[in-house]
């Protein structure tokens, strides 16, 4: 059973390591001019030199951390949100017609708003980002909580649970798969959005590091930050992924 | 709102905005960049949206290649699009392509999570009876794991939606010269805070009539199949 | 006729092209012009060189970064440069609660320029250099235009690197009041904004870029002499009202570009480290 | 051992479950019409019909999960107003009203935590009621590690969790072999001897009818309504082969088997 | 009308299910072990067995659902390789098993799009199944507008859609009322006497078993094995009200019945 775990992971490894080697052919065969895309050795050369003389260690830790609270934030407003949704018809009518507006409103073009709002400040970032990573995880959540079968819904009443029992119990897990669908999503959202308001709010960050090799035309350091970012985005997702597993069980024992 | 004597350049008073918004929409501007963005982000999301659900599919039904593309997958979904943004321009230039490679690139990602995290909630009683049927692949596909899935893909064709919009309007923001987003970019240059709320309002009511459109159609399409949740 | 899509960002200083544009220069000499605002300068680069425009406007820091970058551009006519007419374009404001009132007290200060290692940020770096101070010891924070009177206003930076039409606006507002012209100590006719194409585009049109060099003559002249047609055209293709614009000082418009300009440029970007190494001017003029 | 007090006695007070004229229907579909019925304390009553007459939905007007259309409900004395935490429900599609992310214990456990059990008894009591279903060891199954007949005996412990004074069954025992289900059925007799509980109880089994009930109702179709409402005066306790045996018992369970025929066209 | 070949020349050819040494585990626990059966061509054999002792799952095997840990199943003389189309299997959850976008004429109409049966045959084909399982009428029905009863008899009406030579049954009749159920009992026979289909019937019903079987294999639980292989030699065509008060059937039905109470520990 481990080992073929194990296996699989390598395998899977494969196929990215494949990928790598594939870009590194068109970059040596300079199929797509090197000015724009380095091949991976240089990109790599470039990580490390980064990360051995640069600051680059401290952008990554500025980006995760702003990463994980905005989507700490966006999921916990999120999950509670579509919990009051999902369950209260009329909560659902009131707030229903704002949401959809707000939704579509892009988190980027709403930050020189957030700026004359709330400043310059980390909370406006926060505040960029939790409002667009809240998207996916509150449209899970809702979704989760009106596909519940209604025999257990039903069951429910029959017990006279409490409404908050009802959500606890009843709903949460049954939802569980979608909210956690939806905060995977979050995830990344919450760090593409990390990026892009450290690129527009020129906070200190991978995405200022990127968006300055962008714009010097060091195109090796700009790969270095968007392999960082890769890495960064699997590591998270594999976080998740063992959450999901440990809180899933019963649905992987299903025949 | 308005705070008097404020220079502020990015508020402006709601009678300000609503000004400004009957004079771009008379003189045509709005409804042109509208015409502009929405082709691109429905393009985009049209192409990013079946390759998604493709993906999303063929993964959820084929577990070994799931396994095998997962970490490649995982490392490349988060990259931002602002970050191929450059890579983009160079091959495609300014102008529709550019934006609706971009857009499909985001789009792909949630329909395909979703789409497989949807299809891994198929009552396994109904995958059974379709094994049982002996039904081809594409029947299967057709009518037993789309309208049993599709509740959940529907909640990643509407967060995919907005996602489009505004992903169209940032890459319009930040480099193509089209669009709503131009019109924000232009009117923020042009120190107009007024048109530029204006344009951030519009993209909102755009955005909202887009998703009851799509809620609209999702029942008229798929009637019963759309709201019965109970396949969980 | 030959088409062109020339690019620009929204500033005064491509006024010339803008003019010969509405003045129908451009039509007369058999070229087919239209122009397109772009957001970013560092843009254009990446435009030129997918071919969405044929010649662009960006700032010799931009310029040459792309070229250190690999890029193969070559400049082929001047938009604007420095003057001691224009000095007071741009500066840096900073507010009253930050004591800022010369170049070394800018030392550990939050200083908001609207883009890092862009023009304005590498010139006011360049004159806290010549006022003896280490630009390195400045706190640089990106601060978009639109937004930097309210940024200053909330505390968030202690001053910003800023221009016209924002400065007076700031300063009229009493957020903050001027603590240095930075342009002001600048040699005279250092180009602000060049014509740039790709070397490939510019070796295999040079009718066209013939006709577009005799275009930009004949308009910067206009330019210089009628800033009122200037203006006009400016506001045509930036969409900045009349109003704006007209409490306001154009560029000078400058067609001329020699190596030694560009000299000036690889020498201020390198004292800044802003260079991998030192591009070959003299090949960067398409002749 | 029947510890009942004798039926009659029981009728003198006010009943338990009371329909007045009940009619129900989906949309322009009357499936229950001018449905009367009264059930005592303590009192079990069978309700058989062929399928699709009528009986899971008047199992859910008494159960509060459906509002009549027409007519009132009363429920221990009150109007009823809502599902209400002493009336336990067997759901018949079992499959559908497990959790499927706890486990038998967990299951069980939750109709104890609505009644606000306190955690540390739980245990005991749900070891109790897993025994009595006869799935002793089986704690940890997820549902869909169980059978059928496994799965809706879960459902039947944790209505009994619920300490219920009515008890309104749906085809409980349906899934169930003869010997586990006699096992039950006697199970259940002995709950309700010993706590008095008032039973609903729909089934398919007509034999399951008499041996169980003090009254057995028989719906017709189309719509819904009362065909036949027969005292059932077997001596308590019953013995599943004594009682069985008995010429009474099957004269009972000719009547209604002629009930079921005629009410099948 | 018993139109079928005695049994004896049946039995000659190939057996159209084969098990042979099966094992089956969930991980570590073992829930068939090493059991071996062979069923003929168009032979009736009826499995019993106390709740959980591994009759669905003995049912999934042989339909090619899940593969066995260990031992081989040959079906139709060829090795087994997943489910046919030929094999028809009714779930015992038939809440789960229909598709709930569908009508009851949709669900029906699903096995006949599997089979190729073209559009204009199906409207007729899925009226005469509706007819059969006794729904005539309730076409436009969606599941959740249908009862227990109703919902496995659409199941069933899937199942005969298919036309198959092998009919792999999980407790078809459990939410059947009495009549409805003999009906569907009948209608089964016939439908087997006419096809020649060979049928495994999973019941916990032992009068059902008896009155239907050419065979009865009962199941010990802990692991599941055979613990009684019981020939029924009961003539054909059976009848419900005769067949059922012959001695021979009541001495089968004990039979049944004893094995059933010492399997129960
Ligand atoms: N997916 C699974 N994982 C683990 N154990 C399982 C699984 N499925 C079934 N079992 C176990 O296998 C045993 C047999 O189950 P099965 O469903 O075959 O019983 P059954 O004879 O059909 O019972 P019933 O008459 O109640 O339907 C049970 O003890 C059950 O707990
Ligand atoms: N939600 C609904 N909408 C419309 N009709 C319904 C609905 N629920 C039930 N019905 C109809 O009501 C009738 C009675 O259903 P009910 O479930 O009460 O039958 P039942 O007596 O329990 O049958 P069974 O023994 O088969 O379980 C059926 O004809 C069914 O089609
Ligand atoms: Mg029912
Ligand atoms: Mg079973």
């Amino acid at each position: 059973m481990r080992l073929s775990r194990l296996g699989r992971l390598l395998a899977s490894f494969a196929v990215a390591a494949l990928l790598v080697w594939g870009w590194q052919l068109i970059a040596d065969y300079k199929l797509v001019s090197p000015v724009f895309l380095p091949g991976p050795d240089r990109a790599w050369g470039a990580l490390v030199k980064g990360f051995s003389t640069g600051d680059l260690g401290v952008k990554l830790l500025a980006t995760v951390e702003r990463m994980f609270w905005g989507w700490l934030i966006a999921s916990l407003i999120g999950i509670a949100l579509g919990a009051a949704i999902g369950t209260s018809p009329r909560l659902r009518a009131y707030l229903a017609p704002m949401l959809e507006f707000l939704r579509p409103l892009p988190a980027s073009a709403m930050i020189p708003v957030a700026i004359a709002v709330l400043g310059l400040s980390n909370g406006m970032v926060l505040a960029v980002i939790a409002f667009g990573a809240l998207w996916p995880v509150l449209l899970a959540t809702i979704h989760g909580f009106s596909a519940v079968e209604p025999r257990l819904y039903e069951v429910g009443r029959a017990l006279g649970l409490s409404r908050a029992s009802v959500i606890w119990k009843i709903a949460l897990p049954s939802a569980s798969p979608d909210i956690l669908a939806g905060m995977r999503l979050g995830l990344t959202v919450a760090l593409i959005l990390s990026v892009v308001c450290e690129m527009i709010a020129g906070r200190d960050g991978l995405g200022n590091w990127i968006l300055l090799a962008a714009r010097s035309f060091r195109a090796p350091d700009l790969y270095a930050g968007v392999i960082l970012l890769g890495m960064l985005g699997y590591i998270t997702a594999v976080a998740l992924a063992v959450l999901e597993a440990r809180l899933l069980v019963w649905r992987n024992r299903a025949r | 709102m308005r705070i008097y004597g404020s220079t502020s350049m990015s508020l402006a008073a709601p009678s300000d905005i609503v000004a400004a918004f009957f004079a771009i929409m008379f003189d045509g501007s709005l409804l042109l960049a509208t015409r502009d963005t929405l082709v691109s982000a429905g393009t985009g999301f049209a192409a990013g949206g079946f390759i998604g659900l493709a993906l999303g599919i063929l993964f959820g039904l084929v577990k070994p290649l799931d396994r095998l593309m997962e970490v490649t997958i995982e490392a490349i979904r988060p990259i931002p699009s602002v970050a191929i943004l450059p890579i983009a321009m160079l091959v495609f230039g300014f102008g529709y392509r550019m934006e609706i490679a971009i857009v499909a690139f985001s789009c792909l990602w949630p329909v395909m999570i979703m789409t497989r995290s949807a299809m891994a909630g198929i009552e396994p009683r109904l995958l059974e009876v379709s094994r049982a049927l002996r039904l081809s692949t594409w029947d299967r596909v057709r009518k037993i794991v789309l309208p049993a899935a599709l509740p959940r893909i529907m909640v990643a064709f509407r967060l995919a939606a907005s996602i489009a919009l505004v992903v169209a309007v940032t890459v319009e923001i930040a480099a193509n010269p089209l669009g709503l987003g131009y019109g924000i970019l232009v009117a923020q240059q042009a120190l107009q805070p007024a048109v530029m709320l204006a344009y951030l309002v519009w993209i909102g009511m755009v955005g909202y009539l887009l998703n009851a459109g799509l809620s609209l159609m999702q029942q008229r399409l798929f009637g019963r199949a759309g709201r019965v949740e109970a396949a969980s | 006729q030959t088409a062109l899509n020339i690019g620009c960002t929204a500033t005064t200083d491509c006024a010339s092209a803008a003019v010969a544009l509405e003045e129908g220069i451009f039509k007369k000499n058999g070229l087919d012009v239209t122009m397109t605002l772009i957001g970013i300068n560092s843009n254009i680069p990446a435009a030129l060189l997918s071919n969405s425009i044929q010649i662009g406007g960006p700032t010799p820091s931009v310029f040459l970064q792309a070229v250190d970058g690999g890029l193969d551009l070559v400049a082929v006519a001047g938009a604007s440069s420095t003057s001691k007419a224009t000095f007071d374009t741009a500066g840096v404001v900073a507010t009253e609660a930050s004591g800022i009132k010369e170049p070394k007290d800018f030392v550990g200060k939050k200083v908001g320029a609207p883009g890092i290692g862009a023009f304005l940020q590498v010139l006011f770096s360049k004159w806290l250099i010549d006022n003896g101070v280490d630009p390195k010891g400045v706190n640089f924070v990106e601060v978009t235009f639109p937004t930097m009177n309210d940024t200053l206003k909330s505390g968030a930076v202690d001053a910003v690197v800023t221009a016209e039409p924002m400065m007076s606006r700031i300063i009229a507002s009493k957020t903050g009041a001027p603590a240095g012209y930075f342009l002001e100590t600048l040699p005279e006719r250092r180009p602000q904004i060049v014509y740039a194409s790709t070397r490939e585009w510019a070796d295999a049109n040079a009718e066209a870029l013939k006709a577009f060099r005799s275009s930009i003559d004949e308009a910067a002249k206009i330019v210089n002499e009628n800033p009122e047609k200037g203006r006009t055209a400016i506001s045509n293709f930036t969409k900045i009202p009349m109003d704006v614009l007209s409490n306001m000082k154009l560029s000078v418009a400058d067609p001329k570009l020699e190596t030694e300009q560009l000299d000036w440029w690889v020498a201020t970007m390198d004292e800044q480290n802003m260079l991998q190494a030192k591009p070959d001017t003299s090949t960067l003029i398409q002749k | 051992m029947d510890v009942r007090a004798p039926d009659t006695t029981v009728k003198a007070t006010a009943p338990v479950i009371a329909f007045d004229k009940i009619t129900l229907a989906f949309g322009a579909k009357t499936i229950i019409s001018d449905l009367s019925l009264e059930i005592g304390r303590g009192e079990i009553v069978c309700v058989i019909g062929p399928s699709g007459c009528g009986k899971t939905t008047a199992l859910r007007v008494a159960g509060g999960l459906i509002p009549p259309t027409k007519g009132t409900v009363r429920l221990l004395g009150e109007p009823m107003a809502g599902p209400r935490r002493d009336v336990a429900i067997v759901f018949q599609d079992y499959a559908k009203a497990l959790l499927p992310w706890r486990t038998a214990a967990g299951n069980i456990s939750l109709a104890l935590e609505a009644a606000g059990v306190a955690q540390s008894e739980r245990g005991d009591r749900i070891r109790d009621l897993l025994a009595k279903v006869g799935l002793a060891g089986h704690e940890d199954k997820y549902p869909t590690e169980m059978s059928g007949g496994m799965q809706q005996r879960i459902q039947i412990a944790r209505c009994l969790a619920q300490d219920p004074a009515v008890l309104l069954m749906d085809e409980p025992f349906g899934a169930l072999d003869a010997m586990t289900r006699q096992g039950l059925q006697d199970e259940m007799l002995a709950i309700v001897a010993e706590t008095g509980a008032t039973v609903f109880f729909v089934t398919h089994d007509l034999e399951e009818a008499v041996y169980l009930g003090d009254r057995v109702i028989g719906l017709l179709p189309h719509p819904g309504r009362i065909g036949i409402d027969q005292r059932i005066d077997l001596p308590r306790p019953r013995n599943q082969l004594e009682t069985r045996e008995t010429p009474e018992f099957l004269r009972l369970r000719r009547t209604l088997f002629d009930f079921i025929e005629k009410a099948e066209h």
